[in-house]
């Protein structure tokens, strides 16, 4: 049920700048970690990296011990792994129904074409993230900013993933919106669910990850348990050096 | 072999000239004009107008085809791109209809049938068999001036640097205090005049005829996507390119095939290397 | 799907009102409503990959000339019966666009638009140079067997033509698949991360429109007779064919055959009294007020206007 | 249910528009023009075809009806000129459809024609293919005629040009062919590279097909001089002011003649900003430089009254159009009206004006018959303008004449003889 990923010496350059520097971690089926650093740290460019959306310079990437760095996007959600975006960017002209259908969609195109959309499966959906009935009609345009985020947590679910990648989920949310959505990733993680969580509200962070990983410029400077990541110099350092 | 290059050189300097204005818009503003061959299409009939038919001096016809060329910028900014805010879907299309119906418009004025522009400077030397026309030599002569001062003024000059930054990063270039509004509708502005005295000498050197608009802009695309964004110095190499490419091409292959490499060049380029030969590396 | 009854009742209604107008409409109307017909074929074919996942074609001609330069050299030169160069006609359009295009698929944006363009103009070149003894260069070739004969047969050929098209676009649309498909033309990456693979999407969509445009191109020169490169090559049928789909509404399948009647009876309702090259004057004026005052087409101008009745009427 | 709307309401609006659009009114003799309207050819045919139904009609029309005019235009393209025939056919539903077309057009809407079966006169296409299919098909072809001498009678003369003139007067021995990619370039260019070396003895070395779009000519006439031929001969009918003005410009050293369309206009020289001197085209009858005989000069005076814009002389087409249009009225006369084109079309084939100059023929406005052989070229022309090949031309007007443009912007014939003003000169900038 649960995946399990491994990183092992990932390298990613842009030109002249490294992005991810000689990086390696791993995250056992079930478990939750935290991954922090400051803005530009190169917390986006890993996740990017693990969905293949870039390919990194050198090093493995693996899911239950199989090598991924070959497979498209889509195979590696099929392997398991799936993710959030820092900016919820949702199918604009489709309804919330809508939305968590391309989720459901089989990459098959006979069976999109032959077989039709599963509407009690998409109210499941949403409402496994907290949306109502009655926001399944809706415009994108018409949802706050939790309820775009609970409908990006559920298009993400959609595509059935053993292990998850957030990337600053709480951003832009009310109190009592980081609440339901912490609430939300608690029951996952009874579930099973493997999550890999990047936020800068480590208040909100904290409750949610078994341990932390800490990365600045590119570079793996930490990782442990939260507190004692959270008491390393070189984090506090980086953290102080950048904002 | 002389002839060949001299015909190559006088071609090519053509082609930069008809470019830059292109390069501009598309390094600056991020989007594709593809109305620019209109252009060249009214600043032709304008300079026809003025100084073959009114018979006005041919520096007039010159300088009033790119005032019309200018003013044509700034409305096709003021009225389609800005009203558009960065669709860049929109802005191609409604580009592509304005072109159409600029050239519907040519068309209902002077008619269909070809005009013959007068040399602007008569005569003819002959070198190695190679015609050279007064008139060509001074259109690429012009051109030569017209990309150097262009080249200096972007360097040098305070706009000429607001442009630059702007074509890097539009936000980065706000956070400066650069008014990047200003800065594109001058771009736009600068584009259509030197579009409409690059038509001048394009159909001098060629004829005038409401279709002249499709040629220039695809060689003002293939110029661009070969030479990536953003480069004077590109634009004229790449221009070089095309140009030598298309005369070697009449000459030893078959006339027929002088626009066939040009278009394979931009599908290449474009399929195997999408920032271009000396485009920046996008992040 | 979401079928309901009145869907069908409307298809029923509208194909029943294309049937019976022969009955009140004179030959000349006929006529015009033949390339109407033609037309919205094209505007569908092109709103199914460009207008759906959001990859502008300019080069779109080219694929429907590779349907039509097909079947009129099979039955011009080889005299193969129309029967059979038509299908292989179709099969090639798939197969050769998919060649071609293929690598164009991986560019996104701007570029993609100048390769289908560029693409556009190098097949245009390349017909005059290669085997014109085949071709017939840059004259093209007439002469070419027809179909039918008559504006009423070839109204009712071209109206069975494009409504069997739209009709299967339209339910093709309403699956999974066009959602898909739309939603590749709003957020690309979302799409890959929903675990669908956008390659496999655009080739479905591009294999699609090919096989509408395939088909309607070998029609259209076997009603025609005749097949000229520099009409069918030409960056003012690309205008025409991409302003009939916006200005009806992209996205949609009968917005394109809305668009299309549109403009082939405003040209023609202008030729009377403004013969000559004015008529494309009005005709690119009016397109290009219309889709800057609403770029999503006509369709979402109804659709507005019937939501702002709505609201006043539930204000009453 | 709102799309449904959309649907009715689209369709109702087409249903009651174009109802409307079918009452047109019938109590008239409409005759359709089919050419460009914005080239000065087709305005020819337009402006000629005018000056006989004005005059027609000022006489009491036809069969006691008057005639009117509409007109469709085919921008020179195939498709729009199919467009116009079923519009002038189906919508307008004309009688008579008198034709400026060029030869690619006419070639594709000639399946219309046999559909409709519409008497129908070329007056500018030249197409041999066109007079070889009313050979093939009499019955299907019967309402077809054109009234300018065809392809291969205007290559026959030019062979005789080539003869007399190229090979005799000025010596030259070979030829490069300079032809654009039309229907006439390739008829034009099959018909001299068989015939000209064998009777005129004059080589030809290369053949260059240059597309109608070509806008720079300076690497095809390189071209054309490194084969080192005497002299050019091109083949061009469309943007052909834009070779000869390069030619000009380019101060090409190297003598060209042959058929060049845009200079068969008086607008030639104006055209090409005074750059055209030097070009020589070959050019059916009448043409610029050619003597008119009475009528045909009363014609031009008219003309000039009525008209005020380009093409200030109509082309060989508009007199075509203003004698070929009565000749068709009057074969209406005989006929009974157009609607049986059978008829008509007999009593067109026996329609034969001839104009006098100084007591001698001078045009003659018939056609050939049915099995009638021409001598020269050993074949018939059905529905072909009379023309005669050979002098001293007593049985009609020669095929074509060749003129030539002198430096100082006048004009005048060169060949036949017979009918020369002026005489063959090569441009000054060329060292002999």
């Amino acid at each position: 049920m649960s995946a399990k990923l491994e990183i092992r010496n990932l390298v990613k350059r842009f030109g002249g700048l490294v992005a991810t520097n000689d990086v390696s971690f791993t995250v056992e089926p079930g478990q939750s970690i935290g991954l922090i650093g400051p803005n530009g740290a190169g917390k986006t460019t890993i996740f990017s990296q693990i969905m293949g959306e870039h390919q990194q310079s050198s090093g493995d990437i693996l899911i239950d011990e199989n090598e991924i760095s070959r497979l498209s996007t889509p195979q590696r959600i099929l392997a398991g792994v799936s993710r959030t975006y820092q900016v919820p960017r949702p199918f604009s002209d489709m309804s919330v129904a809508e939305n968590i259908r391309v989720g459901l969609t089989p990459d098959s195109i006979w069976q999109m074409i032959t077989r039709g959309p599963n509407p009690d499966r998409e109210l499941e959906l949403a409402e496994s993230v907290g949306l109502a009935e009655e926001q399944l009609a809706r415009l994108p345009s018409e949802l706050s900013m939790g309820d775009l985020r609970k409908l990006e947590m559920a298009r993400t679910l959609a595509t059935a993933p053993r292990m998850m990648l957030l990337d600053e989920v709480f951003a832009g949310l009310t109190v009592n919106e980081i609440a339901v959505i912490s609430k939300l990733v608690q029951s996952m993680r009874d579930d099973g669910m493997t999550f890999l969580i990047v936020s800068h509200d480590l208040k909100a962070l904290e409750p949610l990850v078994d341990e932390a990983i800490a990365i600045n410029q590119g570079q793996l400077i930490a990782e442990g348990s939260y507190s004692d990541v959270m008491a390393d110099k070189a984090v506090r350092a980086s953290y102080l050096g950048a904002e | 072999m002389l002839q060949v290059l001299i015909q190559g050189l006088l071609l090519s300097g053509l082609y930069a000239l008809i470019a830059v204005g292109f390069t501009l818009i598309f390094s600056v503003g991020r989007v594709l004009n593809l109305a620019y061959g209109a252009y060249l299409l009214i600043g032709g009939y304008t300079y026809f107008y003025f100084s073959q038919q009114l018979g006005l001096p041919k520096f007039a016809g010159v300088a009033l085809a790119g005032i019309i060329g200018c003013a044509l910028g700034i409305l096709k900014f003021q009225l389609i791109v800005r009203p558009l805010k960065g669709n860049h879907v929109a802005i191609e299309i409604s580009t592509l209809i304005l072109a159409v119906f600029l050239q519907s418009v040519v068309i209902f004025v002077f008619g269909d049938s070809s005009k013959i522009l007068l040399p602007i400077i008569p005569g003819v030397e002959r070198v190695a068999g190679a015609a050279i026309p007064f008139s060509n030599l001074f259109a690429a002569i012009a051109s030569w001036v017209i990309l150097i001062s262009l080249w200096l003024f972007v360097r040098s000059t305070h706009m000429g640097r607001a442009m630059q930054a702007v074509s890097m990063d539009a936000k980065g270039a706000a956070i400066s205090g650069v008014d990047a509004t200003k800065i594109n509708m001058f771009t736009w502005a600068l584009s259509g005049t030197l579009g409409a005295i690059a038509g001048v000498f394009f159909a001098s050197y060629t004829q005038l005829y409401p279709g002249m608009w499709v040629a220039p802009l695809i060689i003002a695309v293939a110029v661009v996507i070969v030479g990536g964004i953003g480069s004077i110095i590109g634009t004229l190499i790449v221009a070089h390119i095309v140009g030598f490419l298309e005369i070697l091409t009449s000459a030893y292959i078959a006339p027929e095939l002088r626009g066939v490499f040009t278009m394979l060049l931009i599908i290449v380029i474009l399929v195997w290397r999408p920032s271009g030969l000396f485009g920046r590396e996008e992040l | 799907m979401g079928l309901r009854w009145h869907h069908f009742a409307l298809w029923g209604l509208f194909a029943v009102t294309l049937f019976v107008l022969p009955e009140f409409v004179s030959r000349g109307t006929l006529r015009t409503l033949i390339f109407a017909n033609f037309l919205a074929i094209f505007a569908i074919s092109w709103d199914t990959l460009s207008g759906r996942t959001g990859y502008i074609s300019f080069g779109h001609p080219f694929l429907i000339g590779i349907g039509a330069y097909t079947t009129a050299i099979l039955t011009k030169r080889f005299d193969v019966a129309m029967e059979i160069s038509i299908p292989i006609a179709v099969i090639a359009t798939m197969v050769g666009g998919l060649i071609v295009l293929l690598p164009a698929l991986r560019i996104k944006g701007s570029y993609f638009a100048l390769v289908t363009l560029a693409m556009m103009e190098l097949i245009y070149q390349l017909v005059q140079v290669i085997r014109p003894d085949l071709t017939g260069g840059t004259r093209g070739m007439s002469g070419l067997p027809t179909l039918t004969r008559g504006a009423v047969n070839g109204y009712y050929m071209s109206v069975s033509l494009m409504l069997a098209i739209a009709l299967t676009t339209w339910l093709v649309m309403r699956t999974r698949l066009g959602t898909a498909l739309s939603a590749i033309g709003m957020n690309e990456e979302a799409v890959s991360g929903s675990g669908l693979s956008v390659t496999k999407l655009k080739m479905a969509a591009f294999l699609f429109s090919a096989f509408i445009a395939g088909l309607g191109g070998a029609v259209y020169i076997h009603y025609l007779g005749s097949i000229a490169p520099r009409a069918l090559f030409d960056i003012n049928f690309v205008f025409t064919i991409i302003v009939a789909a916006l200005i009806g509404g992209a996205g949609t399948t009968v917005g394109p055959i809305a668009g299309a009647f549109f403009l082939t009876f405003l040209l023609e309702y202008l030729r009377p009294y403004l013969p000559g090259a004015e008529r494309y004057m009005v005709y690119s004026g009016l397109a290009l007020i219309l889709y800057m005052a609403q770029p999503k087409g006509m369709w979402e101008l109804f659709f507005q206007g019937i939501a702002k009745f709505d609201r006043l009427g539930r204000r009453e | 249910m709102k799309f449904g709307k959309i649907l009715k309401a689209v369709t109702a609006a087409g249903v009651i528009s174009a109802a409307s659009f079918a009452t047109a009114a019938y109590a008239e003799i409409k005759v359709g023009f089919i050419g460009s309207l914005s080239s000065d050819t087709g305005l020819s045919t337009l402006r000629g075809a005018e000056m006989a139904i004005e005059e027609l009609n000022a006489k009491g029309g036809v069969l006691g009806e008057k005639i009117k005019l509409v007109t469709a235009d085919t921008q020179e393209d195939v498709t729009e000129g199919i467009k116009a025939y079923e519009y002038l056919a189906e919508t307008e539903e004309v009688d008579f459809i008198i034709s400026g077309s060029i030869d690619d057009v006419s070639l594709g809407w000639i399946p219309r024609m046999q559909e409709f079966q519409i008497p129908t006169l070329d007056t500018w296409t030249s197409s041999i293919s066109i007079i070889d299919m009313v050979v093939q098909d009499p019955e299907v072809m019967a309402p077809y005629f054109m009234n300018i001498a065809s392809d291969e009678a205007l290559a026959t003369l030019y062979i005789n040009f080539g003869a007399d003139v190229l090979k005799k007067q000025m010596g030259w021995n070979s030829v490069v062919i300079l032809a654009e990619d039309t229907g006439f370039g390739q008829a034009i260019t099959g018909l001299v590279t068989e015939a000209i070396s064998p009777v005129a003895g004059i080589e030809v070395k290369e053949t260059i097909i240059y597309d109608v779009g070509t806008v720079d000519f300076a690497p095809i006439f390189a071209k054309a001089q490194a084969t080192g031929a005497d002299f050019i001969y091109q083949v061009s009918s469309v943007n052909s002011q834009v070779i000869s003005s390069q030619y000009v410009k380019l101060q090409v050293p190297m003598p060209m003649t042959g058929v060049n369309v845009s200079a068969l206009g008086m607008e030639y020289w104006e055209d090409t900003g005074g750059a055209g001197g030097g070009i020589s085209t070959l050019s059916p009858l009448p043409s610029v430089g050619f003597k008119l005989d009475p009528t045909s000069q009363a014609f031009v005076e008219r003309y000039q009254a009525k008209y005020k814009s380009r093409p200030v002389i109509p082309h060989f087409n508009g007199f075509n159009a203003y004698y070929g249009l009565t000749q068709a009225m009057a074969a209406a006369e005989e006929a009974g009206g157009f609607k049986d084109a059978k008829k008509w079309s007999a009593a067109m084939e026996k329609q034969d004006l001839k104009l006098e100059l100084d007591g001698k023929l001078w045009l003659r406005y018939g056609f050939w018959g049915k099995d009638e052989v021409e001598e020269v070229t050993k074949r018939t022309y059905p529905h072909n303008a009379r023309f005669d090949l050979s002098a001293p031309y007593d049985d009609a007007q020669p095929s074509m004449v060749v003129v030539q443009w002198k430096e100082d912007g006048s004009v005048g014939v060169v060949y036949p003889f017979e009918y020369a003003t002026t005489k063959f000169e090569i441009p000054s900038w060329i060292k002999k």
